[in-house]
């Protein structure tokens, strides 16, 4: 067991940081450092212009998606040493979140699912930035019920015809592409009627809408498909198996690996350094400091198990889905954190305005952000089965739509 | 002994209830949340026209003298509907503050304008990014003027007179000042309906509030009577949220059965309903406290609190979860009952501060 | 409202006092003041020779089973009153915990569902102490599904003859009689083929061994019946209404009203009271104020829901399934309270014998004990169940026993 | 970076497992509960004749010298099996006592006594109802004798000779005493295999530990190491808990189904393998800064004993609700792990302290 580098790692991370130093956009080392949960904060830059700028400068020096073959963009770097770059980007990585949906789930699909020609054209402009691109699952009738999906891909001639709805698609409004699941048969049970696609975004007959979400931000958007056309070749996978295609888009949702996940320990640390409460400084206040332990140990034990993920992966084994906890506990943490952050301060921490309480501000913005979290990406609930059921091994819930024909599924309508 | 409200009591609630339904839905809430209009006018003056702001206030000053139990079930319907009024600053502060500590001739001055609904009251504490303690309070009050800065008062941008916390030479008092030119700046807080504002006094006129020995004793005691009347807009706003979540799970489908049929959700609106009812016969014990100046007044004002904050926190926090992903949509109402508990729990000071009240009024022998 | 007496009830209460003033034994004051969790102290007296001399004391005079009708034994005291005697009977109160089952569960099916003659032969006696009853539901395959439940019964002639096991019986080696539900078809659904009797302890067949439980007591048992037989008369209710007679006893074990469940409250307040941590006094400490705060809210809050669901009683409305959360808020509470108060004390915290720390091991003794109280009489799951479709009105869970005949039920075996 | 044991350091743990897999089963334990004997002699000498006592002592001094990171998955083996012998006190403690603070001759002495299993160690720290802190030590050492008396020593009536917290004038230093001839009372504690007892030391003949210049330090330095140890054994434990409800959730069938199927009990299991995986890691961690006296050893250790204490709590006891009613009875083996992880949560002061010591170790600068 080592925490601390080898001497190759060494070697590498003094490479990844000379580079960072010579090249990052210090300017935005601010306003990044101060965002919001949920959200970047570029000061007076355009955010999706600065995340592009960024991207673009380090795939031309070969830092982009370092652990990509290099002939897609990459530079076919070890696990490790993708840990070590994302040490070292520190909060500049925060501007590739823009990115993070392409790269991170579509990408490996296309990896595995696309031509070879396809691959060479879409995804060296995928790591650099160039291209943006999105992910079309989830839908309004759907919820945790991923596989109820009802988006319709009917074929006609050489070409698919789409029909159907989308929601929570983030980014769809700058993106380029996307990767888009459909049923292409309501007569055979759920999972096995889907087929999965690429499509571009700018197709005739596709319509984004943005969602304001309950904290007045909008990064989520509803895309409609009205008869748009794609053509068989960008088919990604059999006809029917769908499913099967997205599990690898949904296996690389769980790989974001590097203790990079959002806890709040760090903002209420800040917060009661700082703070006097009626018994004097925060920090020395018992029941402020048995809390605060308690974060801390869980928001070391993320970080520890993430290590040990990566130790997992640079042996070559697949990281299974014991590591759904990161979210699960990181949503409830933040949740807890800013709740009882907030309530220190009496009514002064309700403000939301950053001029005025930069500290309480931030944290009111977790508070507003935090119930999203526990939904987004797999419910608290979700989470919990995948756990008990595939790391624990216990047996299924009962299931009302076990081998019924996607048609005959109760809707309650 | 007899643990429940009268018929007549009952009867008053009904009738206000029946009036927020019909003329305060989320409509208006979102009116206001959107920057609409700074409180909702139309619902302000229909609740004057059934005295609803004279409830608890002597008829002697215009109010309709129906005592504190009827104004707690009429908080528990302003808070289930949400009303964006000034009404808990209105009539749970600066009405209190007067009744209690303000001399004959305030009480006469102000009293039946609150009770009519003429004027609009707050209260001024706050003035740093810290909790409001007696060591941090620097607002002067000299020669019946005021000076100084208030950061965060509620209603602030709505109210025509406000209580202010000041420093008289060494000790605290609490004065009257009414607002007309006084300058306030919207503040932006996590409910934009309470209408937050920063108040800058500049030799501002006040007047002394007149039986007022101590000032911070006497805030801690109005604070006192006004959490249990918020407390009881907290049950009403939980009972609304564990509502919402138990209808939406009966009706939305997921894998061919409604999400309510699947134990993570009911145990999560069960434990919801569990901390609604501790906190709902807190708050009954409560008024019944407040109504007969019981001597556990304190003890039974805080612990109301204290239940109905967390009660209210957990209904409208788990709502949302209930919801998924609409819930937490702009759209959805699910973030209008989050964000008034949030402003709730933090309005007369943070649960910490509660629960250290709570144990400060336990007698030193056991009192469970 | 008004939590005050009237002047009735004031006048009740001081007659109450002076009767108890005049008749408690108060030499067993003292230890049944410091009795641990789920046990009665008597000191060097013997408990249930005390409890039935106390229990006959109050019959005699008028005191036992107040609510019940005076030709019963009772003298048909209305439920104020009952609560007047309760907390004036304060600690002697839980003498008393021997007849809980019998005057409780039992004797209510027993007035619904027996004869006249049969009320009049056997009510007046548990009333006073002089017979002592137990109930017959559990079963070892049961668990939380009551209703599943093995137990047989076959009509011979005029008699039932008994095969099968019971546990968790309370009492059963002191008690004269029981209730018993038994199985009488298992060609029905579970519900359907139950049948209920009372029968004698010591009827033949009957074999009762002592059950030991973690914490090292034993008031429960298993009950084992061998061909016992049963005369018809003594069948509570008709030939497969057993479930519905139960329910009768069940809802009655709700209905213990009175803010009498142990919470742990008042032990945990003694002791902060008097200990010191690091930080000088216990009680001063801002960490445990927090966690005492919260859960002087919560025992208040069941004090006051007791006396609303009083108030419903005394109207002649029956106290609903809400009355579960008792105890559901409860057995969590003094599990948590019990660990918290150990914590504080370190090591010497973990003493278990009252002669060396009586404060702790009155702790420690509770918190040996909380984990069977979030299981017996209904676990916490199933608890929530009641609360969420009997309260709330949510659906009922997916049932893989519905409308199967019992015999037909997958037992994993 | 490497964040896994070595296969040498698993093997050892194999081999210990295999051992205590088929000599140590719960029989050994409930002996023990059952007052027979107060230790399980047959254990302790079979570990002794693998060497595992020794597992961390220096080769110099007759051990085995495999490292801390071996010693740990040893220790995760012991709190699994729940091997009801004097391991804890002996190795984590007072062997570590000596090895830090011990002077090179009474290192010769004592070590190669405790790497054999020759003799049993422990520590003797607090005297009153509290937890211990440095003002209420009153025992005293002076003269080369300590007078005194502890109230309850961890393995106190199996141990030959313990470390003692005693008062030297003004300060406190740790000194060794052999207990043969010392008074031992046994004390009833909630997991009796612990062989808890009361010591009175009249003039006992003692040594100061040679390199100890502060007492409290020294103990708190020495907490620290067993504090890693120990939390190796909770996690042992809490994984065996765990298996137990999981492997009993799929067997047990009610309303006809495995009662593992219910949403309420799998995410109860859920909810334990988070806290068990969070541990764990901060164990792993721990065990690394331990193998290489890191800076931030005493955070990682407090990290490390704060979230192993929190994982077997839950794991044991939740273990019990998922098997109900036969979860609560002593032949089931439940309550055995129940016992245990509330023994080892106050065995070197309860959960406050140390997150307590966590939090004061910490820089101030944030560090997550």
């Amino acid at each position: 067991m080592d925490f601390s580098d080898t001497k190759e790692e060494a070697v590498f991370r003094e490479e990844v940081q000379a580079w960072i130093k010579g090249n990052a956009p210090e300017y935005l080392y601010e306003p990044l450092s101060t965002s919001g949960f949920g959200s970047t904060r570029t000061g007076d830059y355009d955010p999706l212009a600065e995340a592009k700028k960024w991207q673009k400068k380090k795939a031309d020096a070969g830092w982009a998606c370092i652990q990509w073959p290099s002939e897609y963009g990459g530079r076919g770097a070890t696990p490790i040493q993708s840990v070590i770059w994302n040490q070292e980007e520190g909060v500049y990585g925060s501007l590739s979140r823009t990115f993070i949906i392409g790269q991170g789930m579509c990408a490996p699909t296309m990896m595995a699912y696309a031509s070879e020609e396809q691959k060479q054209r879409y995804l060296p402009k995928l790591a650099s930035g160039e291209e943006v691109w999105c992910q079309l699952f989830s839908e309004p009738h759907g919820g945790s019920d991923l596989a109820g999906l009802r988006t319709r891909a009917e074929k006609d001639g050489d070409d698919w015809v789409i029909n159907g709805q989308k929601i929570w698609t983030s980014g769809a409004h700058y993106s380029d592409f996307g990767i888009l699941i459909t049923r292409t048969d309501p007569d055979v049970p759920k999972h096995k009627g889907l087929t999965m696609f690429f499509l571009d975004m700018r197709s005739e007959g596709v319509d984004i809408v943005p969602i304001k979400q309950a904290n007045g931000d909008s990064g989520f958007n509803e895309v409609y498909f009205d008869n748009v056309r794609i053509p068989d070749v960008q088919r990604l996978g059999e006809v029917g198996e769908g499913w099967k295609v997205s599990l690898t888009t949904l296996m690389n949702e769980r790989l974001a690996i590097g203790g990079s996940i959002a806890t709040g320990f760090p903002e209420i640390k800040a917060l009661v350094d700082e703070l006097r409460v009626a018994s004097g400084s925060a920090i020395e206040d018992s029941a402020v400091r048995s809390k605060l332990a308690d974060w801390y140990a869980k928001s070391a034990g993320l970080q520890n198990t993430a290590s040990r993920a990566i130790s997992a992966l640079s042996k070559g084994e697949t990281p299974g889905p014991e590591n759904s906890i990161g979210k699960l506990v990181a949503g409830g943490m933040m949740q807890d954190i800013a709740k009882f952050a907030l309530d220190l301060q009496g009514l002064p921490g309700a403000i939301m305005d950053p001029e005025i309480a930069s500290g309480s501000a931030r944290l009111q913005a977790m508070l507003m952000r935090s119930p999203a979290v526990r939904i987004e990406g797999g419910t608290d609930q979700i989470l919990r089965n995948i756990i008990s059921e595939r790391v624990l091994g216990l047996p299924e819930d009962m299931r009302a739509d076990k081998g019924l024909p996607f048609n005959k599924i109760p809707t309650g309508n | 002994m007899n643990f429940d409200f009268s018929d007549d009591e009952k009867m008053v609630q009904d009738q206000i209830h029946r009036y927020l339904n019909d003329n305060c839905d989320f409509s208006r809430f979102r009116s206001v949340l959107e920057g609409n209009e700074p409180y909702s006018e139309q619902v302000w003056q229909g609740l004057a026209e059934m005295g609803v702001q004279g409830t608890a206030i002597s008829s002697e000053y215009g109010g309709v003298e129906a005592g504190y139990l009827t104004l707690c079930l009429a908080a528990k319907e302003m808070g289930a509907h949400l009303a964006p009024v000034p009404f808990s600053t209105s009539v749970y502060l600066f009405a209190e503050a007067l009744a209690r500590y303000g001399s004959q001739a305030q009480k006469e001055k102000w009293l039946p304008l609150i009770a009519s609904g003429q004027v609009k009251g707050t209260i001024a504490v706050s003035e740093t990014l810290e909790e409001a303690r007696a060591d941090n309070i620097a607002t002067s009050f000299k020669d019946d003027q005021v000076s100084g800065s208030k950061l965060v008062v509620p209603q602030g941008m709505v109210a025509d007179v406000a209580i202010v916390l000041a420093r008289k030479s060494d000790a605290l008092t609490l004065a009257i000042v009414e607002l007309e030119g006084v300058s306030r700046t919207p503040v932006e807080m996590v409910d934009p309906t309470m209408a937050t504002s920063t108040l800058v006094f500049d030799n501002s006129a006040a007047e002394e509030l007149g039986e007022c020995s101590d000032g911070w004793d006497a805030l801690a005691d109005v604070h006192n009577r006004a959490a249990v009347l918020i407390a009881f807009e907290q049950i009403g706003g939980a009972e609304k949220a564990l509502e919402m979540a138990v209808d939406y799970a009966k009706e939305r489908f997921a894998f061919g059965r409604p999400i309510g049929s699947f134990q993570a959700l009911k145990h999560m609106m069960a434990d919801m309903y569990v901390a609604l009812k501790l906190a709902e016969s807190n708050c009954y014990y409560a008024a019944w406290a407040l109504q007969n100046d019981s001597v556990d007044f304190a003890l039974a004002a805080a612990t109301a609190r204290v239940s109905a904050t967390q009660a209210f926190q957990l209904c409208s926090r788990d709502n949302i979860q209930v919801h998924g992903g609409m819930g937490f949509t702009w759209e959805f109402d699910c973030h209008l009952y989050y964000r008034r508990s949030n402003y709730l729990t933090l309005m007369l000071g943070g649960l910490a501060t509660w629960e250290d009240k709570l144990i400060g009024a336990l007698p030193a022998a056991d009192a469970a």
